[in-house]
């Protein structure tokens, strides 16, 4: 398994990081952490390579390395990747053409993983899809500026676009806090089963306390949902763990928002809906990442 | 379906500027203006609506405005193709080559060095120092050249002055911004100094068989440039009030580093002498065998003694960018034939009289704003090629100076101060990632205003002196 | 002292050239022939020397020669800059757009596929589907572009036969010029498959107002290449008799991993569906808005889907040659208009009249001969540019067909099958390392041989048959 | 001490290869190999780097990595060099401006020593010299064709011009024999002198007999020759090593190459003339290298 996280040289893209890198010690997966530079104007671009290739020539880092390296610095401080012995390469330059300068760090991470520090120019959506392609990833991590009120309303657009255009597993790291545990979510579909079942390995990993969490549209339904969470249940004590189970009844949406408050991450299958419903939709991930206050996995 | 809704949502803007050009297309023509002018004018709004929104490469941009102006039957293939070339698109050619010739050599360490001497550790003095050596470079060898040149400057001094980033804030705008600004200053100090003012004196002569020498421009635009450097410096210091006033443990540490890499090897000294021949030859000669012809001598001298391989020039240089700008000088010129610069000089000009700025400095200073905010969205040169004809054109019916009315919209156009897509300048520090878009801001609107009010003041007496 | 001596043996070539052109300028001028003609034709000699020592990069020669029509008033540099530019030199550019654009893009998997699929492992089938694939796809998008993508299928080839150098001399060498003289042979298939072509469309515009269509000239050239591919196929076999005759493990191991890439993406059916529908502009509209105009088109679409970035077309494209030609171009021109054109034709046909080759198919050979000499030491775009006024020039005395000259020698530019350096196809090959100088002398003179005494055929009956 | 290697592919150059990796493996030395390949006219440079972009593509090696390659090869059959670990990195394309694959592999010598394969573009020579400039070499060796009678007047150019140009010691790698020994020649100079120290060392730490040889343009000077040997001689057997003494009388240049047929290896020293004489000089060094049929090396 895989983890790109993508970050964007913020102070949350760091919180974000520590969170990726949390995971994929814990879970022994590789780590690619990414940066996309913006691509400036056609009319510039010559002008700004010739412009690195003067910083080069002058030993400076190229824009977007020192946001890799500051990733780097970080990856090492949690123990995720060990610096590599004094004196071998470490960077490297590999050449894209018309791009001078597109860059990949590679350190090897405490149990033999590979940690890739990568930089990529162009669209930011259009690249990380692009990379999340030819990396074969299994699980996106990207940061969120958790901004609130009005604020809310013009931001996250990179994150609610990954998250529904990506084809594996997206985590937005928003407001990353301590332990209170993993709230997961079930509607009894198929996809909620794999999401339980994803999340298991990692929350035993972590160490984390697991919450299962089933929404009743109206009071009659209760019941129903009460089956849906034991079911949940069922799969996660399988895997080795127990964990409480909690029914609410109202909106979905809102009513995960609410309860997600008091949990480190919710969890949430994508609608296993066809592409043109997914155009339309309103969906309830989409709304827990627009409007919730938690960091959300949603799994494909 | 999605795959066709994907393309369609990625060329929205294609499909709007073809829209936009349709809908003219379809009113009727208004009267003092022939189907042809329409046409011209039409395909100037669509690429305008393409220059800024850039649904496809600018470069390519420019390849469909001489698609555009045969089909639509302005000019036939070869003229159109004629009209893309001329002595100043040579010397945009060469002024590129020539810059690209220099850049490769590592003056920059020299300049550096050089102008840290001079003026020691201070922060002010160094402000000054970067605005005035990017500006008078700049004037020669053109902005992008000196951003490039001078960005590993700036950022090595960054680097060097603390490891904490919230305490060089205002520092690191400072210094960079300082030699963004002085680049855009110098590039309108001599003709080779940037592609609007090539465009420029070939609309002179085009239109009015005026033809303007290199010295003769010096004469008319240093004067502002003075000017500017010292209020520019001083306006940078009052809006990024540095954290520390001296940084000499930074200076010394980049004056050492520089040191190491020895003295100026002989290759240097021909390149500077090279580029001091240039512009001897531009001055000399430049009137009677053209600027463009005289360039290239030049760079015939740096291929001939090896200084620069034809490859550094092949992919150093922006071919794009002159096409872009041959497509602008070629749509002007179709604007001025077709008589669509006339009539939409006339249109302005009512339009603005209510105001009573239809003529004398109120009329420049109307041109200059105009220029300006056109500036800030697409670049300078395609400002000018686009402008030119239609400001030349005012000049003309109000009896104004047709250089006057030229320099202030070649001027004028480097005024971007406050964009950062719009001039090479301001996008290469931008790129450097230790600024923000805010930054233009702060500082920009304050150079716009005094850059216009030099402009005007220098316009009512200077110029009027020596008279234009 | 030393250094000084360096410097003058590097330039020894511009002393030489320079020395020469100020020898035949202190001549007295021929009788028949005006001062500004004589200038022309010295500036025709000091490049030509330029062009086949190098003594700096042949685009400084480019930029030299209008710089010499300028300083020697011929002409104005206006007018110069503009006798660079024409819808030709637009085509040209166009052109090499596009086939930078199909380059980017893995055709040459595709192709390679499909080729093999076709032949079998036989090596007498490839060879002869090489040829005529490398042919056909030179005749759309040029040699170099096929050259630099049928390489590596043929290096993959040879690669996979067997371990041993020794025991596939001949087969590298046969597969490798089959690309090569295959590129070649199909470098005159249409207008857009090689720069002399276009040039020459210029002159018979710009000269005799002629125009050719892109079907026309394909009319005429397609014939010489449906010899010239099964012939040179035999020759090669003949020449090169490989060490094997079928090689189905490394044919078989090719397809392989091919098929491991997976089938065709999307963009390369839209990059083959542009390609097809530029070709189907130049055919419908090449005749009324120029064909240089619509590759425009075909650029500004490769552009608008995102299927090439600016950049590939920036660093891809060799923007010196574009100077190149259209300096030759220029060059031409100013010596058809200073009549130096008409006097070297006219002393041309005199020196050769005692031989009894002074009209009909004797003087086509002598045309042919005299192009295939210069195209083997410098670029055939160039030879065109230099000989074209010359050449129909002497077909107007001779009272000959302006096309047939014309077309002779367009097409003979491209037989410089003998010369490694001369085209970008065989310095392609040749670059790889598995072709000594000698395997382009074994079998090139052959293939000029047979190349001449088809053109000839095909000239005294094909041609006269359909009317030129 | 580093030793260049310049090969032009050739079997010749493997020869020479061999020796000069026989000496560094003797001496510890590092070695780099070094191939320059023909530059392109400027009208069709562009169209080879599309070209080579395509290999690429298929993964073919661009023109020349062959030649480097196979010099790998050799350095590790005459133990040279060691492979490195399997999945280690090997060959690292560096990215020179305008030159697209500018390449160097590096490989590490069984004693540690740094091998080094590169590849440069341009003018043979001028390529060497700008090689040897920034990599501060002290011996370069240079392959020749031995070729015999006419030939010889039109090829060898290359090895005269690095013999002629080079800052540092030059040897001209020709008809490589077996072992029979060094033939040191001196004219009783300091640079005869200090010849015989460079050779010293590495005759000794190749096992190789070492004859010195000296010349009397007539046969009255015959003592002072002798003298000028015994001198040579005294040098050599404080540096640990015997040797045999000779005298020859005639012309300088013909009694060396005539008494160098029996010999793996002549030694002579530069004439320590100024750049004025060396101008114009037909000194006997470059008279060796030009009719010898013998390796020659001139010291620096």
């Amino acid at each position: 398994m895989k983890i790109l996280m993508c970050t964007d040289g913020s102070r949350f893209a760091e919180d974000a990081i520590r969170f990726s890198g949390r995971i994929a010690r814990a879970m022994g997966w590789d780590i690619s952490i990414l940066y996309v530079r913006p691509r400036a104007s056609s009319e510039h671009r010559i002008h700004l390579t010739t412009a690195r290739k003067k910083l080069n020539e002058w030993n400076l880092d190229i824009p977007g390395v020192s946001y890799l390296k500051r990733a780097k610095e970080i990856l090492i401080e949690i123990d995720v990747a060990k610096t590599l012995p004094a004196g071998e390469a470490e960077s490297k330059y590999t050449f894209r053409e018309g791009v001078y300068g597109a860059t990949e760090i590679h350190l090897v991470g405490i149990h033999g993983e590979n940690v890739r520090l990568r930089l990529r120019e162009g669209e930011t959506i259009d690249e990380i899809l692009e990379e999340v392609r030819v990396g074969d990833y299994g699980l996106i991590v990207t940061g969120s500026r958790g901004h609130k009120g009005l604020a809310r309303y013009f931001t996250g657009s990179t994150a609610m676009s990954i998250a529904k255009h990506a084809p594996c597993s997206v985590l937005i790291a928003k407001n990353i806090k301590g332990h209170e545990g993993f709230l997961i979510t079930t509607d009894g579909s198929d996809m909620s089963e794999r999401a339980a079942i994803f999340i298991a390995p990692i929350a035993r990993a972590l160490d984390a306390r697991v919450t299962i969490f089933s929404v009743a549209e109206e009071g009659t339904t209760e019941d129903k949902a009460m089956e849906r969470a034991r079911r949940a249940e069922m799969i996660i004590s399988q895997m080795g763990l127990t964990c409480d189970i909690k029914v609410g009844i109202g909106r979905p949406a809102e009513e995960i928002i609410e309860e997600a408050r008091n949990h480190d991450l919710v969890v949430l299958s994508a609608s296993g809906s066809s592409g043109v419903k997914k155009f339309f939709m309103g969906s309830v991930p989409l709304k827990v990442i627009e409007y919730g206050e938690t960091p959300v996995l949603i799994v494909r | 379906m999605h795959y066709i809704f994907q393309i369609i949502k990625r060329n929205r803007w294609i499909f709007i500027g073809l829209m936009v050009g349709g809908l003219l297309l379809y009113m009727p023509t208004p009267e003092g203006l022939s189907i042809m002018g329409m046409r011209a004018i039409v395909i100037m709004v669509v690429s305008i609506i393409f220059f800024i929104a850039e649904p496809l490469p600018l470069p390519g941009v420019a390849l469909l405005i001489a698609v555009s102006e045969v089909i639509s039957g302005i000019a036939g293939p070869t003229e159109t193709a004629r009209s893309f070339m001329s002595d100043s698109v040579f010397f945009i050619m060469g002024s590129l080559m020539i810059a690209a010739a220099i850049v490769k050599q590592k003056m920059d360490k020299r300049i550096a060095l050089y102008l840290l001497r001079l003026t020691g550790s201070g922060v002010g003095r160094i402000t000054f120092g970067l605005v005035a050596v990017s500006a008078l470079v700049s004037s020669f060898i053109g902005q992008h050249t000196v951003a490039a040149m001078m960005l590993p400057v700036g950022m090595t001094l960054i680097n060097m002055i603390s490891e904490d980033t919230s305490k060089k804030r205002n520092l690191s705008a400072l210094i960079l911004l300082s030699i963004a600004y002085g680049a855009l200053i110098g590039s309108n100090g001599t003709p080779s100094s940037g592609a609007s003012n090539a465009i420029m004196l070939n609309f002179w002569k085009e239109m009015f068989d005026v033809r303007i020498g290199y010295l003769k421009w010096m004469a008319y635009s240093f004067p502002l440039i003075l000017f500017q450097v010292p209020i520019f410096a001083w306006i940078l210091l009052r809006t990024f009030r540095p954290e520390v006033s001296e940084i000499p443990r930074s200076v010394e540490k980049l004056k050492e580093r520089i040191r190491k890499e020895g003295d100026m090897t002989p290759n240097e000294y021909w390149v500077i002498g090279i580029l001091l021949f240039t512009v001897f030859l531009w001055v000399a000669l430049g009137d009677r065998i053209g600027l463009g012809i005289t360039s290239f001598i030049g760079v015939s001298l740096y291929l001939m003694t090896g200084l620069v391989r034809w490859e550094d020039l092949n992919n150093g240089i922006n071919w794009g960018i002159i096409l872009i700008y041959a497509s602008t000088i070629s749509l002007g010129l179709n604007i001025k034939d077709t008589g669509a610069g006339e009539w939409m000089a006339k249109s302005f000009l009512e339009l603005i009289s209510p105001l009573g700025i239809d003529s004398g400095i109120p009329l420049l200073a109307a041109i200059s704003i105009l220029t300006i905010i056109l500036a800030s969205v697409i670049s300078s040169g395609a400002v000018v090629g686009l402008l030119g004809p239609i400001v030349l054109n005012m000049a003309q019916i109000t009896d104004k100076s047709i250089l006057a009315a030229g320099f202030v919209t070649a001027i004028s156009s480097s005024f971007a101060y406050m964009a950062v897509a719009a001039s090479p300048a301001c996008n290469i520090v931008y790129s450097s990632g230790y600024l923000k878009t805010s930054d233009f801001l702060r500082g920009g609107w304050k150079m716009i205003i005094v850059s216009i009010l030099l402009l005007l003041l220098i316009a009512s007496t200077y110029w009027r002196i020596i008279g234009i």
